[in-house]
């Protein structure tokens, strides 16, 4: 019974073999519904793709041939000219640097500004889902609407939050200059945030805490709460926890962090415009400047090379980090 | 014929990884055929072949002597039961047993009857319209099995479906589900890796590992004839003890105590100085007054006792190797004392050390 | 404790920045503040009754509601059906994604510089399609006040529905696998299963994504500044715009506070509802 | 030292202009660190205000002198130049004598004019109407009869970007060209709403209907797009204040011969003196106070003024200085304000915040063909009863 | 006084859920005491609160007869073995052992011994140097209680240790388990709703409820008297059969079967005509040569047979009362066979059935 394999049997088996399909069933190669999905995608990443080969193709024109020619098309004789341009000679003003100078702004205000908000972010993260304590969830809804609150809404106040709060720096500080002075120091000068590489700094930690501790107390949250007692019950404190048990294991939610905050506070143009002065002014403003310094006709191959050149840096982060961006996304997006 | 489901020669693999090699099996119409396999041995790849919801790499698969092999889900008259319930959230009971029968286009008195008639088998009338998400494990897991039932078809598959439930509910449902197979009588497939539930549904068990089924066979036989020291270590809880040595004829000796095997049968003649490997299953040790009517006889050191209230298991010692004992609930035994023990070498199984397979 | 310490910087965030600043902003909108905060001119609803009354505000809710409106459903079906098709086990999966994503990390600067060039009448695409002998052929939404707001969602969309797509493609990814092959063994049609099971499960997913839209629409504005600068006229103003102006060019915070209150107000109206679903519905189960 | 100073003169004539300034300050040892910001005033300004605000405030600034700066000196964030003007003898010196009116409150001196802008000028290209076939017009009527040809012949008649402020200008000129000069002080000095609902004004905004059909096919965004458009003959006309002018040199095209200019539309030969000046937030360094007081002095010196205002085609301050090298439209320019036709701009008169209100309804009539002149004109007069 | 933890009034409430009340509890030194509940009864929790990994609402916590109530978790002398393991991911054994040991500042050469006896112990020398996402399941295990191992603590706290493991390691481990408790003598509290788990760790256990305690026992006082209906329930597999009479003196009437009590000892005189109901295992149940050693006797007729292997499980009707008997693994029985049962009253027992107490 077991192996009921009589020989009639087996010879039906044959027959049937010689008849019947066997093996996977054959594809057609293109079936109606492979060359729907696949020409649906082929129009969309045309759409998707178009700008950006639209730019790239400006960039590299020499003017007289766009006002000729076809946006489309390829350039005839490709030029460097306009990068080159954009990147070192086109003028705002009398300042004719063109973006190196917004490019490192951003530099010098992406680093600081990554560090701080990620640190903050995943400390607060860390405690909203770890550390709990009475009215730690108030607070954290407080700070998720807040990512919601329109930024119209908190741009003035903040002008002045950040004047005082400069100011009271000023004057805690300044209580030590005597002291300082008396020993040979020099005392403390005015602290000024608004305006300063510190104040914009502070403003994107701000602006990007909501989404951040969002992204850091969910990943938090799913690390297994056990793991938490465990280091507790090994006579670990908040700060030992944190670095030596959290954050070794959260590198990759830390890199999504980054990709977000390099993208975000690399293309912020708003709070550049507002918070910064000329000196500081970040690419993105620059780049705006820039466009909208028009001499005579509008150079159309250096904007695109400008836009593109701004938009380097976030471009060339996200296809690095490839996967990470898009499991970042998700997770931080679809759980909250 | 009378095979309900056939499968010849069935390949499957993902990529380069050969998840189903040569597989063959028959299974009649109207038997509850259960794959037990350990997680990983290509138990849900080989029902979602049958179910067509992969694609094979080679062979062909049978249903009512049809060749389905390239048949679509739905046209192969089959119904699956899967883990984690697979309800539809946002219907209510009664959408979810109708959706396929709407979607099949069936008039509407009909589908009425149909679902009433499931709703019927399973108990579930009151639960009708409610949401999968305002009922327990078990109901979600009928319901499950409703929509199977009321598509009318000729071969359930079941991957899993009681490993999510707690031990208690799984005990429960598995009697029922044992019933309600004694009543339909459907051909049912039956995925596990849980043996106990495998022992008590199966009409046969095809104990699976890497892929290959290593034996197909009743429970009964599954459980006394292991055809292999997989098999036969898989099966039973607590498991069977093993004892490494040789066979010498119809003596089997370990290390300096000899067993003559004279009771067992031999699948063939033996050669001389074979290295084997001899099992026995722990109630087949006895103990107490039963002792004096084994033909096997041994004084064994008790190292540990784990009282399980119906019975009792004792760890012992017999020579260097470590021995499992089931005795009676009641049995007062502790670590240290000396044990009597009696085997008979009739249930015991030998497999060749090298092959595993049983001699 | 520590903990307590920590979270300093998070419940100052909370307390003085976006509840203090919110609600100083909303008192001052009923003052008649000009270029510096005056606390004590309070004019009641003075600010909101000029408003509602200004011609310019009008038109930038107007566009901001077609704008939202068409954006959610634009980016709730491109994404939902882009990542429908991403996930048909398709080739060239990552790839593509890649391309449907990436405008994601272009700022809304860069993006609406593209767009303008592209929508060029006299250069972009309606020159090329012209030259291609199709002489009556009219694409230039930028310059048509009718639909230039049109013009700024195309731009919107290639910048926002990659990420929306993700979003869903996540929460497909989410579903069962089991629930597919329950469909296809009652051989149910993929789309009808798309239709009737895939989406009603994925309800939290769509909320999520709609947020996140919406989250994004009240706050365009440098889209619309790079773009079109509210032109045509002011057939492309929005909100955003409005409040900025008001604030610093037209030197009448408390118009700007006015406005800025209103567009909190909407949120306020999208985001309580949601919250309420979110977590209020929770506590119930 | 160095002395941040922030402006939005970013176009090819304005940037010329600039680096007069920056060099002459330069050549004092100082440094002008210069902080241009592209776009407009309008861009330019929350930047600028919010950094006062913020207490960071720059070393000198550019802006409309006018109304826009009453409540930062309210607020005493502005240093006080009257020192500075007394010992330079600017009450002598700046002529009209409106401008420095502008820069005062309550009798003390706030900024520095650098220059008069006015902008009832028309800009006419020779090359269009030659193209045309049609003699280069001496007036707005003339130049609406030309309307005809000038579209026959593929032309743009009048060039118009698509800036609020350029729509806001433009209506402004037609305004005091064609209500004539008492009706225009009678709304904007006095606010005077009957007026402004009145039949004056109903002939501007007829006008000014035309002029928006006229421009129906002006697609660019800036000004001096605009201007390229005339300076290229795609176009026949702007309107556009004097600033134009800076395009035009940079093009090297010659007045008289490539272009003319018509002061208020050929129909009214008066100017309104709007201008540029520079105003200097508060410091805490009283080293760099007195390098802002130098740099106060020096904006107004007659070698700079005619070295900036050369190159920017706008007019001295001073009624002292040679402009022989000015060419054919200065001088017109020139002469106008030597016989006192002058109004003051209405920076002066209206607040930002009605200017803004005005500038939005402007917009909005120029590029919605379906808002009748009538429509328009209620609701600037309503505009008017409320401004303050 | 010699209990190791002993718990007072404890209360916990999360919020307005009251998890725990009063809940009250001693354990003597060097015991191993296991927590028994079914999911969501607070055996994690009241895990916790010894801990002090969860606050108390009210109550009192002595460790070592030291009051720890307010006491950090690393305070108290106890060390923590996870379900999840909960081993630090991106540390290596020897880091995870250490970690707690370089916490408490301890001399280096001093953390190195404790860890190389603990890895002694536990046979786990040669993984030291491997990361947690290198090691099987069991030995994850294994580092996890010697993480605790290395703190020299009094108390063991185990929450769960062995749910995530597969049936085989499971009972494998807790046999080492066993063997540990031995050689070491800690004090073990253990929870786990694996009922055969607790017998056979447990010196004693106390079966929970909804945040009470039900019985604290003996494995063998559990099994065998079970002090309430939920309890009997709750403890055997298969479990008891219940049948539902009135209790008449010593005999309990169930339909028209009347079972004379004699053999039962009552904890009080009984009140006349109360209703009550009896539980019997189903291995107290005999069949077969023995029904005639029996005091009852009774025929039943077979309903449902499950074999496993061991034994068969044999669902048969007494009157319209299903009853599980347990037989032998060899036994043939047939569905509809007749079969004979014998049953001794002194191995049943009596619950109120209002109550649900044990009479
Ligand atoms: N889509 C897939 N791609 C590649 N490998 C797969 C895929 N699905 C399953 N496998 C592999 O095939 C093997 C068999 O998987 P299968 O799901 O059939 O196991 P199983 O016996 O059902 O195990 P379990 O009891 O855990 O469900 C596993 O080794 C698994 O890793
Ligand atoms: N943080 C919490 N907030 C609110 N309720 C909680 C929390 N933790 C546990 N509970 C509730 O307390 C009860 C007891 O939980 P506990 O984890 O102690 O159960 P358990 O007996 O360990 O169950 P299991 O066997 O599933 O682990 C449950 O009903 C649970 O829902
Ligand atoms: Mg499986
Ligand atoms: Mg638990």
């Amino acid at each position: 019974m077991t192996d009921a394999t009589s020989a009639g049997v087996g010879l039906d088996a044959v027959n049937k073999e010689l008849t019947g399909p066997r093996g996977p069933k054959p594809k057609k190669a293109f079936s109606t519904n492979n060359i729907i999905i696949y020409s649906v995608l082929f129009v969309v990443c045309l759409y998707y793709l178009l700008p950006l080969y639209v730019m790239i193709v400006t960039s590299l024109k020499g003017m007289p041939e766009i006002r000729l020619g076809n946006i489309f098309a390829p350039p005839v004789e490709a030029t460097f000219q306009p990068w080159v341009k954009a990147w070192a000679e086109a003028c705002t003003g009398i300042n004719c640097e063109g973006l190196s100078r917004g490019f490192w702004n951003s530099v010098w205000i992406l680093i600081p500004s990554v560090f701080l908000s990620i640190a903050i972010a995943s400390v607060n993260g860390y405690a909203l889902a770890n550390w709990r304590f009475k009215g730690s969830e108030v607070f954290f809804t407080i700070l998720i609407f807040g990512a919601f609150i329109p930024y119209q809404v908190m741009i003035y106040p903040i002008v002045i939050l950040l004047r005082e709060s400069g100011d009271g720096i000023t004057n805690v500080l300044q209580l030590a200059n005597p002291m300082l002075e008396a020993m040979g120091f020099e005392g403390f000068g005015r602290v000024r945030l608004m305006g300063s590489l510190a104040g914009l700094v502070i403003v994107h930690t701000i602006f990007g805490m909501p989404i951040l501790t969002l992204l850091f107390r969910n990943y938090f949250t799913s690390v297994p709460e056990e793991l938490f007692k465990a280091a507790r019950v090994d006579g670990a404190g908040f700060w030992r926890i944190y670095f030596q048990i959290m954050l070794p294991m959260s590198l990759p939610i830390f890199v999504v962090a980054m990709i977000l905050q390099v993208t975000g506070i690399w293309n912020d143009f708003l709070f550049g415009v507002i918070y910064t002065k000329p000196d500081t002014y970040p690419m993105t403003v620059q780049l705006n400047n820039i466009v909208n310094s028009v001499q005579g006709v509008r150079e159309y191959n250096v904007n695109m090379a400008a836009t593109l050149l701004t938009g380097l840096v976030p471009l060339v982060i996200y296809f690095a980090s490839g996967k990470l961006f898009v499991r970042g996304i998700a997770a931080g997006a679809v759980k909250g | 014929m009378s095979y309900s489901v056939e499968i010849k020669d069935l390949d499957l693999a993902f990529g380069s990884v050969k998840v189903l090699q040569e597989l063959n099996l028959n299974i009649h119409e109207g038997e509850f055929l259960v794959l037990l396999g350990s997680s990983g041995c290509g138990k849900s790849t080989l029902l979602n072949c049958i179910a067509g919801l992969l694609e094979v790499t080679d062979g062909q698969i049978y249903i009512k002597d049809k060749n389905v092999t390239w048949a679509e889900p739905s046209e192969r008259g089959i119904g699956m039961v899967f883990q984690s319930y697979a309800l539809y959230p946002q219907m209510t009971v009664r959408g979810n047993l109708s959706f396929g029968l709407k979607n099949a286009k069936l008039p509407k008195d009909e589908i009425e009857k149909r679902v009433a008639r499931a709703a019927e088998i399973l108990q579930i009338e009151q639960l009708l319209d409610r949401k999968p998400g305002a009922l327990s494990g078990g109901q979600r897991q009928r319901v499950a099995i409703g929509r199977a039932l009321v598509r009318d078809v000729d071969v359930f598959l079941f991957d899993e479906p009681l490993s999510n439930l707690d031990a208690k509910l799984r005990v429960d449902l598995r009697v029922e589900l044992k019933r309600l197979h004694h009543q339909l009588k459907n051909t049912i497939v039956y995925v596990t890796h849980d043996q106990v539930e495998a022992m008590t549904l199966a009409d046969r068990i095809a104990v699976m590992k890497g892929g290959k089924i290593m034996q197909l066979g009743t429970p009964n036989e599954i459980y006394h004839q292991p055809r292999n020291l997989y098999v036969a270590d898989f099966i039973g809880s607590p498991s069977m003890n093993f004892l490494e040595g040789t066979l010498d004829g119809t003596n089997f000796k370990v290390d300096d105590m000899v067993m003559p095997m004279s009771g067992y049968a031999f699948a063939a003649p033996q050669t001389a100085g074979r290295p084997a490997v001899i099992g026995i299953r722990p109630e087949h040790v006895v103990t107490g007054e039963l002792v004096s009517k084994a033909p096997l006889q041994y004084d064994v050191t008790v190292d540990l006792v784990e009282p399980m209230g119906s019975d009792t298991l004792v760890y012992a010692k017999l020579g260097r190797h470590l021995f499992r004992v089931r005795m009676d609930g009641k049995a007062r035994v502790d670590e240290g004392d000396i044990l009597q023990i009696g085997i008979d070498p009739s249930h015991a199984s030998l497999f060749d050390k090298k092959t595993e397979d049983r001699l | 404790m520590t903990a307590k310490i920590a979270s300093i910087p998070m419940v100052f965030t909370a307390v003085v920045v976006f509840i203090g600043c919110t609600l100083w902003t909303v008192y001052h909108s009923f003052t008649g503040s000009r270029l510096l905060p005056a606390p004590d001119k309070w004019v009641g609803l003075d600010q909101y009754e000029r408003l509602w009354g200004t011609s310019r505000w009008l038109i930038s809710v107007e566009n901001l509601a077609i704008y939202g409106f068409c954006s959610m459903i634009l980016s709730l079906v491109i994404g939902f059906t882009l990542a429908a098709l991403l996930d048909r086990k398709i080739r060239f999966e990552n790839t593509i994604r890649t391309i449907i994503l990436y405008p994601f990390a272009l700022s809304f600067i860069v993006t609406g510089l593209a767009w303008q060039w592209i929508l060029n009448p006299s250069l972009g695409l309606q020159n090329v399609v012209r030259e291609a002998g199709w002489t009556s052929f009219t694409f230039d939404p930028l310059n048509n006040p009718d639909i230039v707001i049109f013009g700024i969602l195309i731009a919107g969309i290639w910048q926002g529905s990659g990420f929306i797509m993700v979003v869903m493609l996540a929460g497909l990814r989410g579903i069962d696998e089991d629930i597919w092959k329950a469909s296809r063994v009652e051989g149910i049609p993929a789309w009808k299963t798309y239709i009737f099971i895939i989406i009603p499960m994925m309800k939290p997913v769509f909320v999520t994504a709609l947020v996140l839209i919406a989250s994004g629409i009240i706050k365009v504005y440098d889209l619309v500044v790079a773009q079109t600068s509210g032109g045509p006229g002011i057939a492309s103003e929005v909100p955003a715009k409005y409040v900025i102006e008001k604030m610093f060019q037209s030197q009448n915070l408390g118009q700007g506070f006015a406005a800025s209150t209103m567009m909190l107000v909407s949120v306020l109206i999208v985001l309580i509802p949601w919250a309420y679903l979110e977590f209020g519905g929770k506590k119930r189960d | 030292a160095e002395l941040e100073v922030t402006h939005w003169w970013t176009s090819g004539g304005e940037a010329a202009a600039v680096a007069e300034f920056a060099k002459a300050f330069d050549a004092t040892g100082n440094t002008w660190v210069d902080g241009a910001i592209a776009g407009s005033g309008g861009t330019a300004r929350p930047i600028i205000i919010s950094r006062i605000l913020g207490g960071d405030p720059m070393a000198a600034t550019q802006l409309n002198h006018g109304r826009q700066a009453e409540e930062l000196i309210e607020a005493g964030m502005l240093l006080d130049i009257t020192d500075v003007a007394e010992a330079e003898g600017w009450k002598d010196s700046v002529f009209p004598s409106s401008l420095l009116d502008a820069c005062t409150l309550d009798g003390r001196i706030y900024c520095a004019p650098v220059n008069i802008h006015s902008w009832q000028w028309m800009w006419l290209s020779h090359k269009a109407f030659d193209d045309a076939g049609v003699a280069v017009p001496a007036n707005w009527d003339e130049f609406v009869d030309a309307r005809d040809a000038l579209e026959a012949a593929g032309k743009i008649p009048l060039a118009m970007g698509q800036q609020p402020w350029q729509a806001n200008g433009a209506f402004g000129v037609m305004a005091v060209a064609i209500a004539g000069t008492d009706a225009w002080r009678e709304v904007t000095v006095n606010k005077n709403a009957e007026v402004a609902a009145g039949p004056d004004y109903a002939r501007v905004f007829e006008a000014a209907e035309s002029a928006r059909s006229m421009a129906e096919n002006s697609n660019v965004q800036d000004w001096n797009q605009a201007t390229n458009l005339v300076i290229t003959g795609q176009a026949g006309a702007q309107i556009m204040g004097d600033w134009a002018q800076g395009e035009f040199q940079v093009a090297e095209q010659v007045a008289g011969q490539d272009y003319t200019c018509l002061p208020g539309l050929g129909a009214n030969e008066i100017l309104d003196t709007a201008g540029d000046a520079f105003y200097f937030p508060k410091q805490d360094d009283p080293e760099i106070e007195a390098a802002q007081k130098e740099l106060a002095a020096l904006l107004l010196s007659p070698e700079v003024q005619v070295a900036f205002n050369l190159k920017k085609g706008s007019l001295p301050v001073r009624g002292d200085v040679d402009l022989a090298a000015a060419n054919d439209c200065m001088q017109k320019g020139l002469e106008i304000l030597a016989s006192g036709n002058v109004l003051p701009s209405g920076d002066m008169s209206l607040s930002p915040d009605t200017q803004g209100q005005i500038e939005d309804l402007m917009v909005e009539f120029w590029n919605d063909p379906s808002i009748t002149a009538a429509d328009a004109q209620a609701r600037y007069a309503d505009i008017i009863a409320d401004a303050d």
